[in-house]
């Protein structure tokens, strides 16, 4: 262990140059600048020191995504026929727009960093707003996609088989008892509510379900819309999957297809969270933005803030190829 | 160590087999020698490792106390570059052979002989069921001795694990798939004992009881077993079914159903009859709000209390009766018409029996059904 | 860590003038192309969906995916001009995901074989359920 | 906490403002960025966690006495919700934030030679996400409690009929962001924070193990987060993705759990580690042995812990493929653990060791890291696990190295520093009997579950047969002896708070930044920037009867003083 007075040019102390305090110059720092905090030396330094911190909790988003990136993986790896297939109820063209939405607003808030570098504040608010709209523009997109899904009955679970629009697809669904609006009223002062059946075995109900399904309940599935369920499913164009679970009167459906869309809410949703998050931030960065609070000298929270809404974005752009274009 | 490990042998009560040490018990199968084998040889490392070590420890603190009246002294060496790459190296070598043996025997459990004799074995909560290839089924586990038994295992369930701790053979009951354990075992089990069968994955209140026997037998006399386990029930005369497959069959459901009255995981069955068939005890209520009375009847959902019991127990989720979570497996494909029959039997006559589920009434003599 | 400081004169921390005491500034022309060209790429992958070329269809999905993020991260994210250790920690949170995932494709690549295909617990009802769409159990089994 | 010192006048001539002076009144404490103060409400909420962990405990224990149930009312239901609230507050409320959340706040920026950590408010709010997370699942007993055990492995925890899974879930969901803001802060300011002089290489060990541990808490516990919030919106809205019946898979919960929890035990037991160097260098008065190996070792362990998960899975499906990489890659630890320990010995040789309570604590750790260390081995090699995997003998092993290790670690250091954060000193020879006393229960009590679990015992039972019962009687009589050890702890630190005398900067003679301050420390730790020497160079230390501690002769330190060190250059 070298000393640090025999040896200026130690790697620890050329560390120093940028992470060290040395009493009297941070003072004079201190006074000119007040928005630096006690235990940072320089703008430079406290500067260094969030954009790592940032880069560390997006390690950290990496991560907690990963974990459904990992999941996907082996979905995929175990029912590729049902991703193929699955993937043809999503709309490209919807997702698509959605993935230019978010990525001019990102544009836009890589610039809103450039405009607070440069002192520009009407430039600043302005490239805000834009993100802020393109953080509408894409959460409205979602909506719709998903009441469509919903309302086709693509959902996860085993609701996925029971066509909900008649009065015994309600029922039943009632009595799987794995639909989310039954699910979601947790009380757990009565263990019955919890205990949903996923194992405790109902086979006669379960396998009745799926069979009444696909002999197209009454009221469902007139013979037309059969003929149009007898060829592949070609995407959102084709009418026949604009009506109702469709997919329970298609023949060729494989087994597990309702894993697909329990994946894609799944990642979508949590996906969803982050952009309303990303929001939240926006608009504060707004308010202060407004106040007047940035400048060439202090435009951290800008600058981190943008980082977490590319990092939002980065995860859509992989999210687009993996459920919407499957071929 | 020679002295510990008798007086723990002597302290396992009833157990008639030598060779049971401090560690481990008694080797009963063929996995179990190499298992011990290296079990011994990692312990005697640990001896040797742990010992020189707490030894050393206590010459350097004794020998290098502070004395007041000295100095400190400084003269100790900072590092010393091939004494610590030699310790690291040292236990990566030891361990590399640890692992080498311990691979190769696992390579053996986890591959069982093409000639073993398959056993179909069920868990659910609590209880294990034991197919074998003459469709016989058993709550204990039956083997035959000096050849591979093969179990392949399913969970209808949740997690469970099948642990015979004298075979030293262990492996979970994943819900969705088979798993496999064999092992073979060449000695009898001895007069009134029986090997441990634990589930060793936790499943919930019934875990800890989830424990079954398993007896090793001579073959001609498994396969006697067998072709009288394959027909006790068939044996049985209809009027004589309740109170003799009765009390046998209600050992897998006596988990959750009390016959006191007590409340379990699910109702008790006392009075139970009164109740589905709408005499004293009122009327139940179901979980969906629907009464018995309401659902058991000419030309409602269950045309007689019987047919409500039978689906209740193929078909446990269909009405689950209020206050209770909806937790009892099928025992479709388990328990065949006549077993059904032997349990409402048992129900209807309830007060023939005690609270765990013993005729009070002497047996008249059976036919010849060797249960063990 | 001498690197680290290396990099911290590129941003110029201390170079004067209109430029920032911190940070880097990245030029306007420069974000708009990254940004187009971000949008190109969505409409090229976009419209290779449509043509069959069997696996490469992945493949080129997710090739153009990796260049979009790499261009979101070394340009938008100035991870381009930022200190090499930040860029480490974002690459080794990646590596950690592509190592579990490699890991679990390994496994359950391994035990596929003996899982069934969803209503695992109560085949025997699955298997009588013939119904197009009907999940069904499927058996093979297992040979070490 | 002010009570503290209010509670006997302070001669401000020995005793100048410090932190816990500096302001008065609850708010001061609530709201305060400090990192002390923060430190000191970690402390205090993990050991009243520790406290109730400890009674749940000794229930399970003292249930186990008898087969079949002997504390009356006590049925197989309760013990499970007993099993599990013991393990789960022990882990995610005690152990994990125990080292670095609760020590490492208060020591490390001192140690450090910082102000403070690099982001005082985000270390406050991972203050307060513990207490919610804590809230979350304490409020889930409210709820219907919940008896899944703390791996929460499903199908189970997805179909349990007990009410209080998802509360639980959500608490454990948020601890572990108050864990992961916390590792964040620390990696920033190790790497920012240091003043000019403290180079990598002159760190403390402690700081290195804090630092690998910071590590592991960032890249780790995220993969739990998704993973409580997959078993969450399993439970809730049957999702299916760990599902059988609906094409998910168990053993894909099982990789996702322990991916996580493999580390964690190593979050737990890192910084346990580095408090023993410092422990065993500074009460043997001694230069550490091969600080390098030392240091680089906490590192490769940072690394090696997210490669061996699958050890715990031998027996659950896993494919035997994967069995046999893991179970390679686990021995590997086998090298830095091996490296740490011999160099911990070789440090006394040549030392001058004082047998005061911190250092038994020591090599109380020593000893019991060793068993804990070694009995790894039965359990990573595969044929072996195979008959020991769910029995005691697990239950055991990681006792040793949780508890035994992590435990036993955490509090010799609580004694280290306590003169530092208190400012009292507590009575030595109470100190040593506890310290012997706990060491004694802690062995009687889990070295039988060695023997208990080589015979088969599983693990998480209830009910057993009679066969087992005389092992269970010896472990649950080690486990009052035990607990009577840490109530003594427990009142003579108390005791100290009040009647305990006056600590000096340095009781104990150590050379790292923390002793160069007054005890307890001043608000903004140093009032001029300290200049770093080699924080393990006992020579220039002396006793100072008028101080009653030690005092360090900078003249004398060869790294401050270079022409000294041409002299005497070793």
């Amino acid at each position: 262990m070298t000393t640090l007075q025999s040896q200026p040019n130690h790697a620890g102390d050329a560390h120093g140059a940028d992470g060290a305090h040395d009493g009297a110059h941070g003072s004079a720092e201190h006074a000119k600048y007040p928005f630096l905090q006690h235990h940072f030396d320089t703008p430079h330094h406290q500067f260094d020191s969030a954009k790592l911190g940032m880069w560390l909790f997006l390690a950290t988003e990496v991560l907690f995504f990963g974990g459904l990136f990992v999941a996907y993986a082996v979905l995929r790896n175990r029912f590729p026929e049902v991703f193929s297939y699955s993937s043809h109820y999503l709309d490209t063209i919807m997702g698509g727009i959605n993935t230019c939405v978010l990525i001019l607003s990102s544009l836009t808030m890589a610039l809103a960093v450039r405009f607070a570098q440069t002192n520009r504040k009407t430039g600043l608010i302005i490239c805000l707003i834009l993100t802020f709209m393109g953080a509408i523009g894409f959460m409205v997109i979602k909506y719709f996609e998903y009441s469509h899904k919903i309302h086709d009955n693509l959902v996860w679970g085993t609701t996925f088989y029971v066509p909900p629009h008649d009065a015994a697809g309600e029922l039943e669904a009632k009595e799987l008892s794995v639909a989310p609006t039954t699910s979601i009223t947790l009380n757990p002062v009565n263990p019955a509510v919890f205990a949903v059946p996923t194992l405790a075995p109902t086979p006669a109900v379960d396998a009745s379900a799926i069979k009444q399904a696909s002999r197209a309940p009454a009221g469902m599935a007139t013979p037309t819309q059969m003929a149009k369920a007898e060829g592949l499913p070609t995407g959102e164009h084709d009418p026949s999957f604009a009506h109702p679970a469709t997919h329970l009167v298609d023949k060729k459906m494989p087994a597990n297809s309702h894993v697909f869309f329990a994946i894609y809410y799944a990642m979508t949703g949590l996906h969803g969270v982050h952009v309303l998050a990303g929001m939240v931030v926006i608009a504060w960065l707004l308010k202060r933005a407004i106040r007047g609070d940035f400048s060439s000298d202090y435009f951290t929270p800008v600058d981190v803030g943008g980082l977490y809404w590319h990092i939002v974005d980065l995860i859509w752009i992989f999210l687009f190829p993996l459920f919407y274009l499957i071929h | 160590m020679n002295i510990a490990s008798t007086i723990f042998s002597n302290l396992l009560a009833g157990d008639p087999r030598e060779g049971r040490t401090l560690w481990l018990p008694p080797q009963d199968s063929n996995l179990a020698v190499n298992s011990d084998l290296m079990f011994w040889w990692i312990n005697i490392i640990c001896y040797f490792f742990f010992i020189g070590i707490v030894i050393a420890l206590v010459i350097l603190v004794v020998k290098y106390r502070m004395k007041k009246d000295r100095p400190f002294r400084t003269d100790g060496p900072l590092h010393h570059l091939p004494l610590e790459t030699t310790w690291a190296v040292v236990p990566l070598l030891i361990v590399i052979f640890i692992f080498y043996f311990g691979f190769r025997d696992y390579l053996n459990f986890m591959t069982p002989p093409k000639n073993s004799y398959e056993i179909a074995v069920t868990a659910q909560k609590w209880g294990w069921l034991f197919k074998y290839p003459n469709g016989a089924t058993s709550d204990d586990l039956y083997v035959p001795t000096g050849r591979p038994v093969k179990l392949s295992m399913r969970s209808s369930d949740v997690l469970h694990c099948c642990y015979i701790p004298d075979f030293r053979v262990k492996k979970d009951l994943v819900p969705g798939r088979y798993s496999y354990l064999w092992f073979q075992t060449d000695d009898v089990t001895p007069e009134g004992w029986g090997h441990n069968l634990f589930c060793a994955e936790y499943c919930g209140t019934g875990h800890s009881n989830m424990n079954r026997k398993v007896y090793a037998l001579a073959q001609p006399e498994f396969d006697a077993w067998l072709t009288a386990q394959s027909q006790w029930l068939d044996k049985i005369p209809e009027e004589e079914l309740y109170f003799r497959a009765g009390p046998k069959l209600y050992a897998r459901c006596q988990q959750c159903h009390s016959l006191d009255g007590t409340k379990g995981i699910g109702p008790s069955w006392k009075g139970l009859w009164a109740r589905v068939s709408g005499g004293e005890g009122g009327d139940g209520k179901f979980v969906d709000g629907t009464g018995y009375q309401s659902q058991i009847g000419a030309g409602k959902q269950y045309q007689t209390p019987e047919d409500y019991i039978r689906s209740s127990i193929l078909n446990p989720g269909e009405h689950v009766v209020a206050g209770y979570a909806n937790a009892m497996p099928s025992f479709k494909g388990q328990l065949n018409d006549k077993g059904i029959d032997a349990v409402i039997g048992f129900m209807k006559h309830m007060d023939e029996f005690d609270t765990k589920g013993k005729y009070l009434k002497e047996v008249p003599p059976a036919p010849k059904v060797s249960m063990k | 860590m001498s690197h680290t400081a290396t990099t911290s004169h590129e941003t110029g921390g201390k170079t004067p003038g209109a430029h920032p005491i911190v940070g880097h500034l990245v030029p306007t022309w420069l974000l708009v192309f990254v940004g187009t060209s971000l949008l190109m790429l969505t409409v090229i992958t976009v419209a290779v969906r449509y043509i069959d070329i069997g696996e490469f269809n992945i493949v080129v999905a997710l090739g153009v995916a990796l260049v979009k993020a790499t261009l979101v991260c070394l340009f938008f994210m100035h991870l381009r001009w930022d200190r090499s250790f930040n860029t480490l920690v974002f690459v080794v949170s990646v590596v950690l995901v592509l190592l579990m995932m490699a890991f679990l494709i390994m496994d359950t690549n391994q035990y596929h074989d003996t899982q069934f295909d969803g209503n695992a617990p109560n085949a025997e009802s699955t298997l009588q359920a013939n119904a197009p769409g009907a999940p069904v159990a499927r058996f093979k089994p297992y040979s070490p | 906490m002010t009570t503290i010192n209010l509670s006997q006048p302070l001669d401000t001539a020995a005793r100048p403002d410090n932190y816990i002076t500096h302001t008065r009144g609850f708010m001061s404490w609530a709201f305060t960025l400090d990192h002390k103060r923060i430190g000191v409400m970690y402390l205090v909420s993990v050991l009243v966690s520790f406290f109730v962990g400890g009674v749940f405990a000794l229930l399970v224990r003292t249930e186990l006495l008898t087969p079949g149930q002997t504390i009356p009312g006590v049925t197989a239901d309760v013990y499970n919700h007993f099993f599990t609230l013991h393990g789960a507050i022990m882990v995610f409320l005690v152990i994990i934030p125990s080292i670095p959340a609760a020590l490492g706040n208060f020591i490390m920026p001192i140690m450090l030679g910082a102000k403070d950590v690099a982001f005082p408010r985000l270390n406050l709010f991972s203050y307060y996400l513990w207490i919610f997370g804590a809230l979350f699942t304490v409020s889930s007993l409210l709820l219907g409690g919940f008896d899944t055990g703390w791996t929460f492995y499903t199908p189970y925890s997805t179909t349990t009929p007990a009410g209080g899974v998802i509360p639980a879930l959500t608490g454990v969901f948020i601890l572990g962001f108050s864990s992961i803001f916390t590792g964040l802060n620390f990696i920033v300011t190790v790497h920012k924070l240091r003043p000019p002089g403290m180079t990598w290489f002159r760190m403390p060990l402690f700081l290195w193990a804090i630092y690998a541990t910071a590590i592991i808490q960032v890249l780790a516990t995220p993969v739990l987060g998704i993973t409580l919030l997959l078993l969450i919106v399993e439970r809730a809205f049957n999702i299916g993705i760990f599902d059988p019946s609906m094409g998910g898979d168990p053993v894909l919960y099982q990789h996702f759990f322990w991916f996580y929890s493999h580390p964690a035990v190593y979050i737990m037991i890192l910084p346990a580690m580095g408090i023993i160097s410092e422990l065993i260098s500074v009460h043997a008065h001694r230069h550490i042995f091969g600080y390098k190996f030392i240091a680089l070792s906490s590192i490769a362990i940072a690394i090696f812990s997210f490669l061996v998960w699958g050890h715990h899975m031998f027996i659950s499906g896993q494919s035997p493929l994967l069995n046999t990489l893991f179970s390679l890659i686990s021995f590997s630890v086998a090298i830095p653990s091996a490296v740490k320990v011999f160099n911990w010995m070789s440090t006394l040789y040549k030392g001058n060791i004082v047998l005061n309570t911190p250092m038994l604590y020591a090599l109380a750790f020593l000893v019991l890291f060793t068993i804990g260390g070694l009995t790894g081995i039965h359990l990573a090699t595969l044929n072996t696990d195979v008959h020991l995997h769910d029995t005691y003998f697990v239950v055991a092993h990681f006792h040793y190295v949780m508890m035994g290790s992590a435990l036993i670690g955490m509090i010799g250091g609580l004694h280290h520093w306590w003169p530092k954060i208190t400012g009292r000193m507590y009575n030595e020879n109470l100190g040593r009997i506890g310290c012997i006393t706990v060491f004694i229960g802690f062995n009687v009590t889990f070295f039988t579950q060695f023997f208990l679990g080589s015979q088969g015992m599983p693990r998480r039972y209830y009910d057993y047969q009679p066969e087992y019962q005389i092992y269970h009687v010896i472990s649950t009589i080690g486990s009052y002896i035990m607990a009577s050890g840490f109530l003594l702890t427990a009142y003579y630190l108390l005791a100290s708070l009040f009647g305990g005398r006056l600590a000096p900067a340095n009781p104990w003679g150590g050379r790292s930044l923390e002793w160069q301050c007054a005890s307890p420390p001043p608000f903004d730790n140093f009032s001029t920037q300290p200049r770093v020497g080699d924080c393990y160079d006992f020579s220039a230390i002396r006793w100072d009867e008028k101080e009653q501690g030690y005092v360090v002769d900078r003249a004398l330190d060869p790294t401050l003083n270079p022409n000294l060190a041409a002299k005497n250059s070793h």
